[in-house]
């Protein structure tokens, strides 16, 4: 982007010299670094999910990753715009829709999840930050519905034989109430001893993937903290009016898609509001209403849904914001 | 002045146009309605109730008035005699009013089956009184003449689990139905006599 | 410019096609489409009321004074909607039961009032009924395409007869209500594409 | 009283009229490109459908059923809609200017909202009572009336985007009223 | 450059350079074409003098027929053109460049208009130090529309990098003492207000006027934040500080004044940073007018093609477009930057990071803003996203992850703005 300003006859130069507007410094950020980030910071789970379900689990997530970067590839050729397979977006799309995918998800379903994230979710608003919703959140929460059976964990995930129990605790508490997962120890569901998609149960390494992100900047922490403790603190309202019929806050946050919601979903950068007052809303008010389709809706987990309602309501959210300076009434 | 004069007379006109050809239309299809809306309506209830019949019920049906209420009486013909009788009742539910069709054995009073016909019930929990036939086979055999309960109120009908208000409704529907039975089990088993 | 008559009629089929070029009578459209047969159905209906109101408001475009004419349009597509409910109830009720409050609702479809308003009322009585005609037509068609994408992928059906096969598994999304939305959206960028004019 | 809320929970989010029952649609592309038209049409769909809602119920109650004319039940509701507009049209124009100013051309719009007829319509086929049908009306419109302000703040957004040309203005805006469909299935089961 | 730190969590911190020590001043010898730029459009018609003139060192040069523009000579010799000289936007400049002679001589208009220090007025001030280094806003003084009842002495730097203030500070405290005492005189305003880094605040207590102490972080010395935080008034949207009251002056340009009246002449050497590329930084003093070519002759840097030349600092200066770009009065630094180190410019979308929310010292909700600038609706920019509140630190640029150009975006919208509503002004 080189001014086109006419140099004067007297001035000219042998030399060109690149003219542009002030700054003249960048702090060195990239997109595409950005999401190498990300992807840095999901590789703990991704590989302990590897570890535990092996070979299909890598199958899923490298057909979600290369097919998310195709179908941009392709629509980028379609819609004759300039590649931006480069950034990485489509690949961290990919990666974060393989994440949420119970292991034995058929390739037909990837194709079509990463096609409605990547196309659907993405491309058609105009591509990068244009999109008002989170790509993957929308793929799952319409693959969700249309294909129940694939990701009810109980069912898809009753092949394995790993050494603890092969139970999905959101179904088991919505199925069976509190007492079905007073089984789970937070240590279990931290170390990812429980039953739910490739990425999503190893709650250890998604924390410390979300602190890495936090700590580097690449993701709003108001948003990550204000989701969990909207979650702590519905859990606890819930769980202190009927402890029987409501689990207590250590469920909530470690099963399910609670951590990988909090850390990579919640925080994608376009669908969610960026300032400060908006964000705590955006973050509490989605941890709120994930426990309160897990309590009293007809889903099993709430993350996605909740995501969803929240990505609606940002642009409103964002219109709360600090008076600029000089701001005349 | 001529303007207004226009405007009232082209639309009295055409209003009362709109009624005759309404009227007509209406007057050409009641029927048909009514028949259809029996068909499809209370039909399947109905059908499944006296399965196995030999007529058609919805055709070999009679109206009685009772009090101010004309109510339908569908006739169910087993090894060619008509003993069976389904007329429609409703109980209070969670959402609303819940329709039900009995039949009933006019000789010994039996409840020979009883089906849901309309409802606003949860779906998924309330709404199983249609669907689930393990709820709606208990019915069969009971007494006509007597109350109907569930079990927490002393009777013998199982309720759905989650849906108490939904299981004592039905209950009540069947009793309030015993009751039109009792009622005008003699002019029944008068028009009965016809289809024999 | 004088249209021919057979230009009239062809211009409701693609150039002016309902709902996707003069995007009125969104509701029916979502709605109904679940499946091909409510489609045609709901399709069927709408030619039907658009045909009559059309003729009659040709018929009397002379005598309607122009004060209150969309009061004598509301009254004659009315009466003609509840014809078509009540012989909808009498010959057809399981359509009719599926349709629901749609078949009533045709009496506030844009279409309807529009073509009234801005042919009927303006063009000569042949000429409004193959308007009517064209666009119920074109309605119909774009009804039964949408039915029809929806069914093929939301149940694996056409017509109710299986398409695909028993291993197929149905992408349900598009017989909800997000699926209707999302699919016209599409489907009009493919008019879009199709018809760059 | 919890029966209301209720019903009224169900009618703004779990049967949102515009998002679960396709009624309102037309308005819901036309008036979304901005805010302050959305916020309009929104106050103006509340305001006549609790109106149009009460009006009806009572037709239909003491004109309609006790003579046995159910079957006209379309066209007089049309009817009494339409004039109902042109009623409240004319009536804010002359002792609330202010108000007029706000929800004055989106009045007119109003009488072919399928949503205000089809909501008069639901609430004679669910056979809901006097309260009932007034809690619904107002809750139906609310909920249309929040779908719209939700819709136009996402469609503010999308305006500015780099959408490609087939899909500009209604396509990319109904896959969007798609998306936001599916964002409501959150609520279901919850009332 | 300063690159993003590994903790990004927190903003970026950008501090002002500060002088420990008084650095060597290294002096440029005249050049033999020295160009004087005017910020006046090029008109030919109304010129006032021709090609050929012979000037005198220190002697003002007025412009234009019907305009009180003028320049100053910053050397002795002969005019040998006058042109257009086109700048960012394309706003029209007139660039004299003068030949130098071999036998300097000094023009004593000044000396004897002005008298000695005692004799200073606002007229003469008006009249013969506008050009003078650090360009004394003299006009603001003089505007009788908007008096003036505080005047800001800048003596911390207001870009990075750039030192001059820094540096006059602590060689020339009894010009900035004689300065202040004149400027008091002759404007009549008591109120004069002392900015100073922690580092300076000793020195420039030693004026004995009222000083307060800016934060060493950028952007907290330019005038909106100085305002904001240090006066406690803040600049409605779309103003200047002027508009309310205050002046705003460089310690540098309070030192020209001062010496100018001790002298009895103009002033016409500046004091500026040249940065290396390899980012060394030397203190130069060169004649005004002096083309860069010189300075990096002087300093033997090399050039290649596809480099950059920065005049001003590195956050709010402008690039030029040739190495025989002059030195200005205002010209407080010189940066070259290699061609590696220059940061890309996309035409990314903003992915709505929201980095620079976090930095915008204005608090402008710059991810929503930026949306209407590239689509070209200003006037909803303006109206509804706050682009007048703009203080024009360039920090959004800074730190944007997609590379936008946003600080251009902005400047470019306010001057459409701003003449389409001058357009329309003069239209009726």
């Amino acid at each position: 982007m080189v001014d086109n300003n006419t140099v004067d006859n007297n001035t000219v130069d042998k030399k060109k010299f690149i003219v542009s507007h002030a700054p003249f410094w960048h702090d060195g950020s990239r997109i595409s670094l950005r999401n190498y980030n990300i992807a840095l910071a999901a590789l703990p789970a991704i590989l302990l999910g590897i570890i535990y379900y092996g070979i299909p689990a890598v199958g899923v997530i490298s057909l979600s990753i290369s097919s998310a970067i195709i179908w941009e590839f392709v629509f980028c050729r379609i819609a004759k715009r300039s590649n931006t397979i480069g950034d990485g977006s489509a690949a961290i799309i990919g990666m974060l829709f393989g994440m949420l995918l119970p292991a034995i998800a058929p390739w037909w379903l990837v194709i079509i999840g990463t096609f409605v994230a990547v196309i659907i979710g993405k491309q058609i608003y105009g591509g990068i930050g244009a999109n008002p919703f989170n790509p993957v959140v929308v793929a799952i929460a319409i693959l969700m519905i249309s294909w129940k059976d694939i990701f009810d964990f109980n069912e898809a995930l009753m092949n394995y034989d790993l050494d603890f129990v092969m139970v999905y605790p959101l179904a088991a508490l919505k199925h069976f109430g509190v007492s079905a997962v007073d089984s789970f120890s937070m240590g279990d569901l931290l170390m990812g001893k429980q039953s739910g998609g490739i990425g999503s149960t190893f709650g250890l390494g998604l924390i410390a993937g979300g602190i890495y992100l936090i700590i580097r900047g690449i993701i709003r922490w108001e948003i990550s903290l204000s989701f969990l403790a909207g979650i702590i603190i519905t859990a606890l309202i819930f769980n202190l009016t009927d402890p029987v019929r409501y689990a207590g806050p250590v469920i909530h946050l470690f099963a399910g898609y609670t951590l990988i919601g909090a850390f990579f979903l919640a925080t994608e950068d376009s669908s969610s509001p960026v300032n400060f007052i908006p964000m705590l809303i955006y973050g509490a008010v989605a941890g709120f209403m994930t426990v309160l389709i897990r309590n009293i809706g007809v889903y099993i987990d709430g993350v996605i849904f909740a995501i969803l309602i929240m990505n609606l309501v940002s642009p409103l959210l964002d219109k709360i914001r600090p008076k600029a300076i000089g701001k005349v009434a | 002045m001529r303007e207004i004069i226009k405007m009232i007379v082209v639309l009295t006109v055409l209003s009362a146009f709109s009624g005759g050809l309404l009227a007509a239309v209406r007057g050409g299809t009641m029927e048909k309605i009514e028949y259809q809306q029996l068909v499809f309506v209370k039909g399947p209830a109905i059908r499944n109730i006296l399965e196995g019949c030999s007529n058609d019920p919805i055709v070999d049906r009679f109206k009685i008035k009772d009090g101010d209420i004309e109510r339908s009486f569908f006739v169910g013909v087993f090894d060619g005699k008509a003993d069976t009788v389904t007329f429609e009742s409703f109980g209070k539910g969670f959402g609303g009013d819940i329709g039900l069709m009995v039949g009933v054995n006019i000789n010994d009073d039996k409840i020979i089956g009883m089906g849901v016909t309309t409802h606003s019930e949860t779906p998924g929990i309330g709404s199983k009184a249609k669907t689930d036939p393990k709820f709606s086979n208990q019915f069969k055999g009971l007494s006509a003449v007597e109350p109907c309960k569930v079990k927490p109120d002393g009777g013998e009908i199982d309720a759905m689990s989650g849906a108490t208000v939904t299981s004592k409704g039905v209950c009540v529907g069947v009793t309030e139905a015993g009751n039109i039975y009792k009622r005008l089990k003699p002019q029944i088993a008068e028009k009965m006599k016809e289809f024999k | 410019m004088a249209k021919t008559i057979t230009q009239e009629f062809v211009k409701g089929l693609w150039d002016e096609i309902p709902p996707f070029r003069l995007v009125l009578g969104l509701c029916p459209t979502l709605a109904v489409t679940k499946s091909v047969e409510n489609g045609l159905g709901m399709g069927v209906a709408v030619v039907f009321v658009l045909v009559c109101s059309n003729m009659l408001v040709s018929l009397l475009r002379n005598i309607i004074p122009s004060k209150v004419r969309i009061a004598c349009f509301i009254i004659i597509i009315a009466t003609f909607v509840i014809v078509v409910e009540l012989v909808m109830q009498a010959y057809a009720y399981p359509l009719f039961l599926t349709l629901g409050i749609f078949i009533p609702l045709i009496v506030v479809n844009c279409i309807v009032l529009g073509r009234a308003e801005a042919f009927a009322y303006k063009n000569g009585v042949v000429r409004s009924i193959v308007d009517g005609f064209g666009m119920g037509i074109g309605f119909t068609i774009s009804l039964t395409a949408l039915g029809a994408v929806r069914e093929v992928f939301g149940s694996g059906t056409f017509f109710g007869i299986s398409v695909f096969g028993p291993s197929f598994q149905p992408f349900t999304f598009m017989i909800e209500a997000p699926g209707a939305f999302v699919c016209l959206g599409l489907m009009l960028c493919m008019m879009n594409l199709a018809g760059n004019k | 009283m919890g029966d209301y809320v209720l019903l009224a929970i169900s009618c703004i989010l779990v049967n949102n009229i515009l998002l679960a029952q396709y009624l309102g649609c037309c308005p819901f592309l036309g008036t979304s490109k901005k805010m302050e038209t959305a916020v309009g049409m929104g106050m103006a769909v509340i305001f006549v459908l609790v109106m149009a809602g009460a009006i009806t119920w009572l037709i239909e109650a003491y004109l309609l059923k006790p003579f046995g004319l159910e079957y006209l039940r379309t066209i007089a509701f049309i009817l009494v809609i339409a004039s109902l507009v042109q009623f409240v049209e004319m009536f804010l124009k002359k002792s609330i200017p202010a108000l007029y100013k706000g929800l004055g051309i989106f009045l007119p719009l109003i009488t072919t909202n399928c949503a205000v007829m089809g909501v008069c319509l639901i609430n004679i086929n669910e056979e809901y009572t006097f309260i009932q049908s007034l809690v619904t009306s107002f809750s139906y419109a609310a909920g249309f009336g929040l779908a719209l302000v939700l819709f136009a703040g996402v469609r503010e957004r999308i305006l500015l985007a780099r959408v490609p040309k087939p899909l500009e203005d209604t396509a990319i805006g109904l896959v969007t009223a798609g998306m936001l469909a599916l964002a409501f299935f959150a609520f279901k089961g919850m009332a | 450059m300063i690159k993003r730190s590994f903790i990004g969590l927190s903003k970026p911190r950008l501090k002002y350079r500060s002088l420990e020590d008084t650095p060597s001043l290294k002096q440029i010898p005249t050049s033999k074409e020295v160009t004087l730029l005017s910020n006046c459009p090029f008109d030919k018609k109304k010129l006032l003098f021709k090609k050929k003139v012979a000037v005198k060192t220190g002697q003002k040069l007025l412009l234009y027929k019907e305009s009180d523009e003028y320049v100053v000579s910053s050397v002795t010799g002969k005019v040998s053109s006058i042109s257009s000289y086109t700048g960012d936007f394309g706003r029209s400049y007139t660039a004299i460049a003068i030949e130098v002679a071999d036998d300097e001589e000094i023009d004593d208009e000044f000396k004897s208009a002005a008298g000695g220090s005692k004799d200073a007025t606002l007229e003469t001030v008006k009249n013969y130090l506008a050009f003078a280094p650090g360009n004394p806003p003299v006009k603001l003084l003089s505007d009788k529309d908007k008096p003036i009842n505080t005047i800001v002495v800048c003596c911390a730097d207001s870009d990075l990098l750039t030192t001059t203030n820094q540096y006059i500070i602590k060689s020339d405290i009894d010009a900035i003492k004689n300065g202040i005492s004149i400027l008091k005189t002759i404007t009549g305003v008591n109120d004069i207000i002392m900015i100073a880094s922690q580092s300076q605040m000793h020195e420039v207590s030693a004026t004995g006027e009222k000083v307060n102490q800016v934060n060493d972080t950028y952007p907290s010395a330019l005038p909106h934040l100085i305002m904001k935080d240090i006066l406690g008034k803040v600049v409605p949207a779309g103003k200047s500080p002027e508009d309310i009251g205050v002046c705003f002056i460089s310690a540098e340009a309070v030192a020209s004044i001062g010496n100018a009246f001790n002298s009895g002449l103009i002033p016409a050497t500046k004091i500026f940073t040249l940065v290396k590329k390899d980012g060394s930084k030397s203190l130069v003093s060169a004649r005004i007018g002096t083309p860069a070519s010189d300075i990096f002759k002087a300093f033997n840097i090399t050039l290649n093609e596809n480099d950059r030349i920065i005049f001003g600092g590195p956050m709010t200066g402008l690039s030029v477009y040739s190495e025989d770009h002059p030195v200005q009065p205002d010209t407080g630094a010189i940066i070259v930057q290699d061609k590696d180190d220059i940061p890309v410019i996309s035409d990314y979308p903003c992915t709505n990071c929201g980095g620079c929310i976090r930095v915008c010292p204005a608090n402008i909700q710059i991810n929503l803003l930026v949306r209407f600038l590239e689509a070209g609706l200003y006037e909803e920019a303006a109206d509804q996203y706050d682009l007048y509140s703009c203080i024009e630190c360039g920090l959004c640029s800074y730190v944007c992850v997609s590379g936008m150009p946003i600080f251009q975006y902005i400047k470019s919208a306010k001057y459409e703005l701003g003449r389409a509503n001058t357009a329309e002004a003069t239209n009726g």
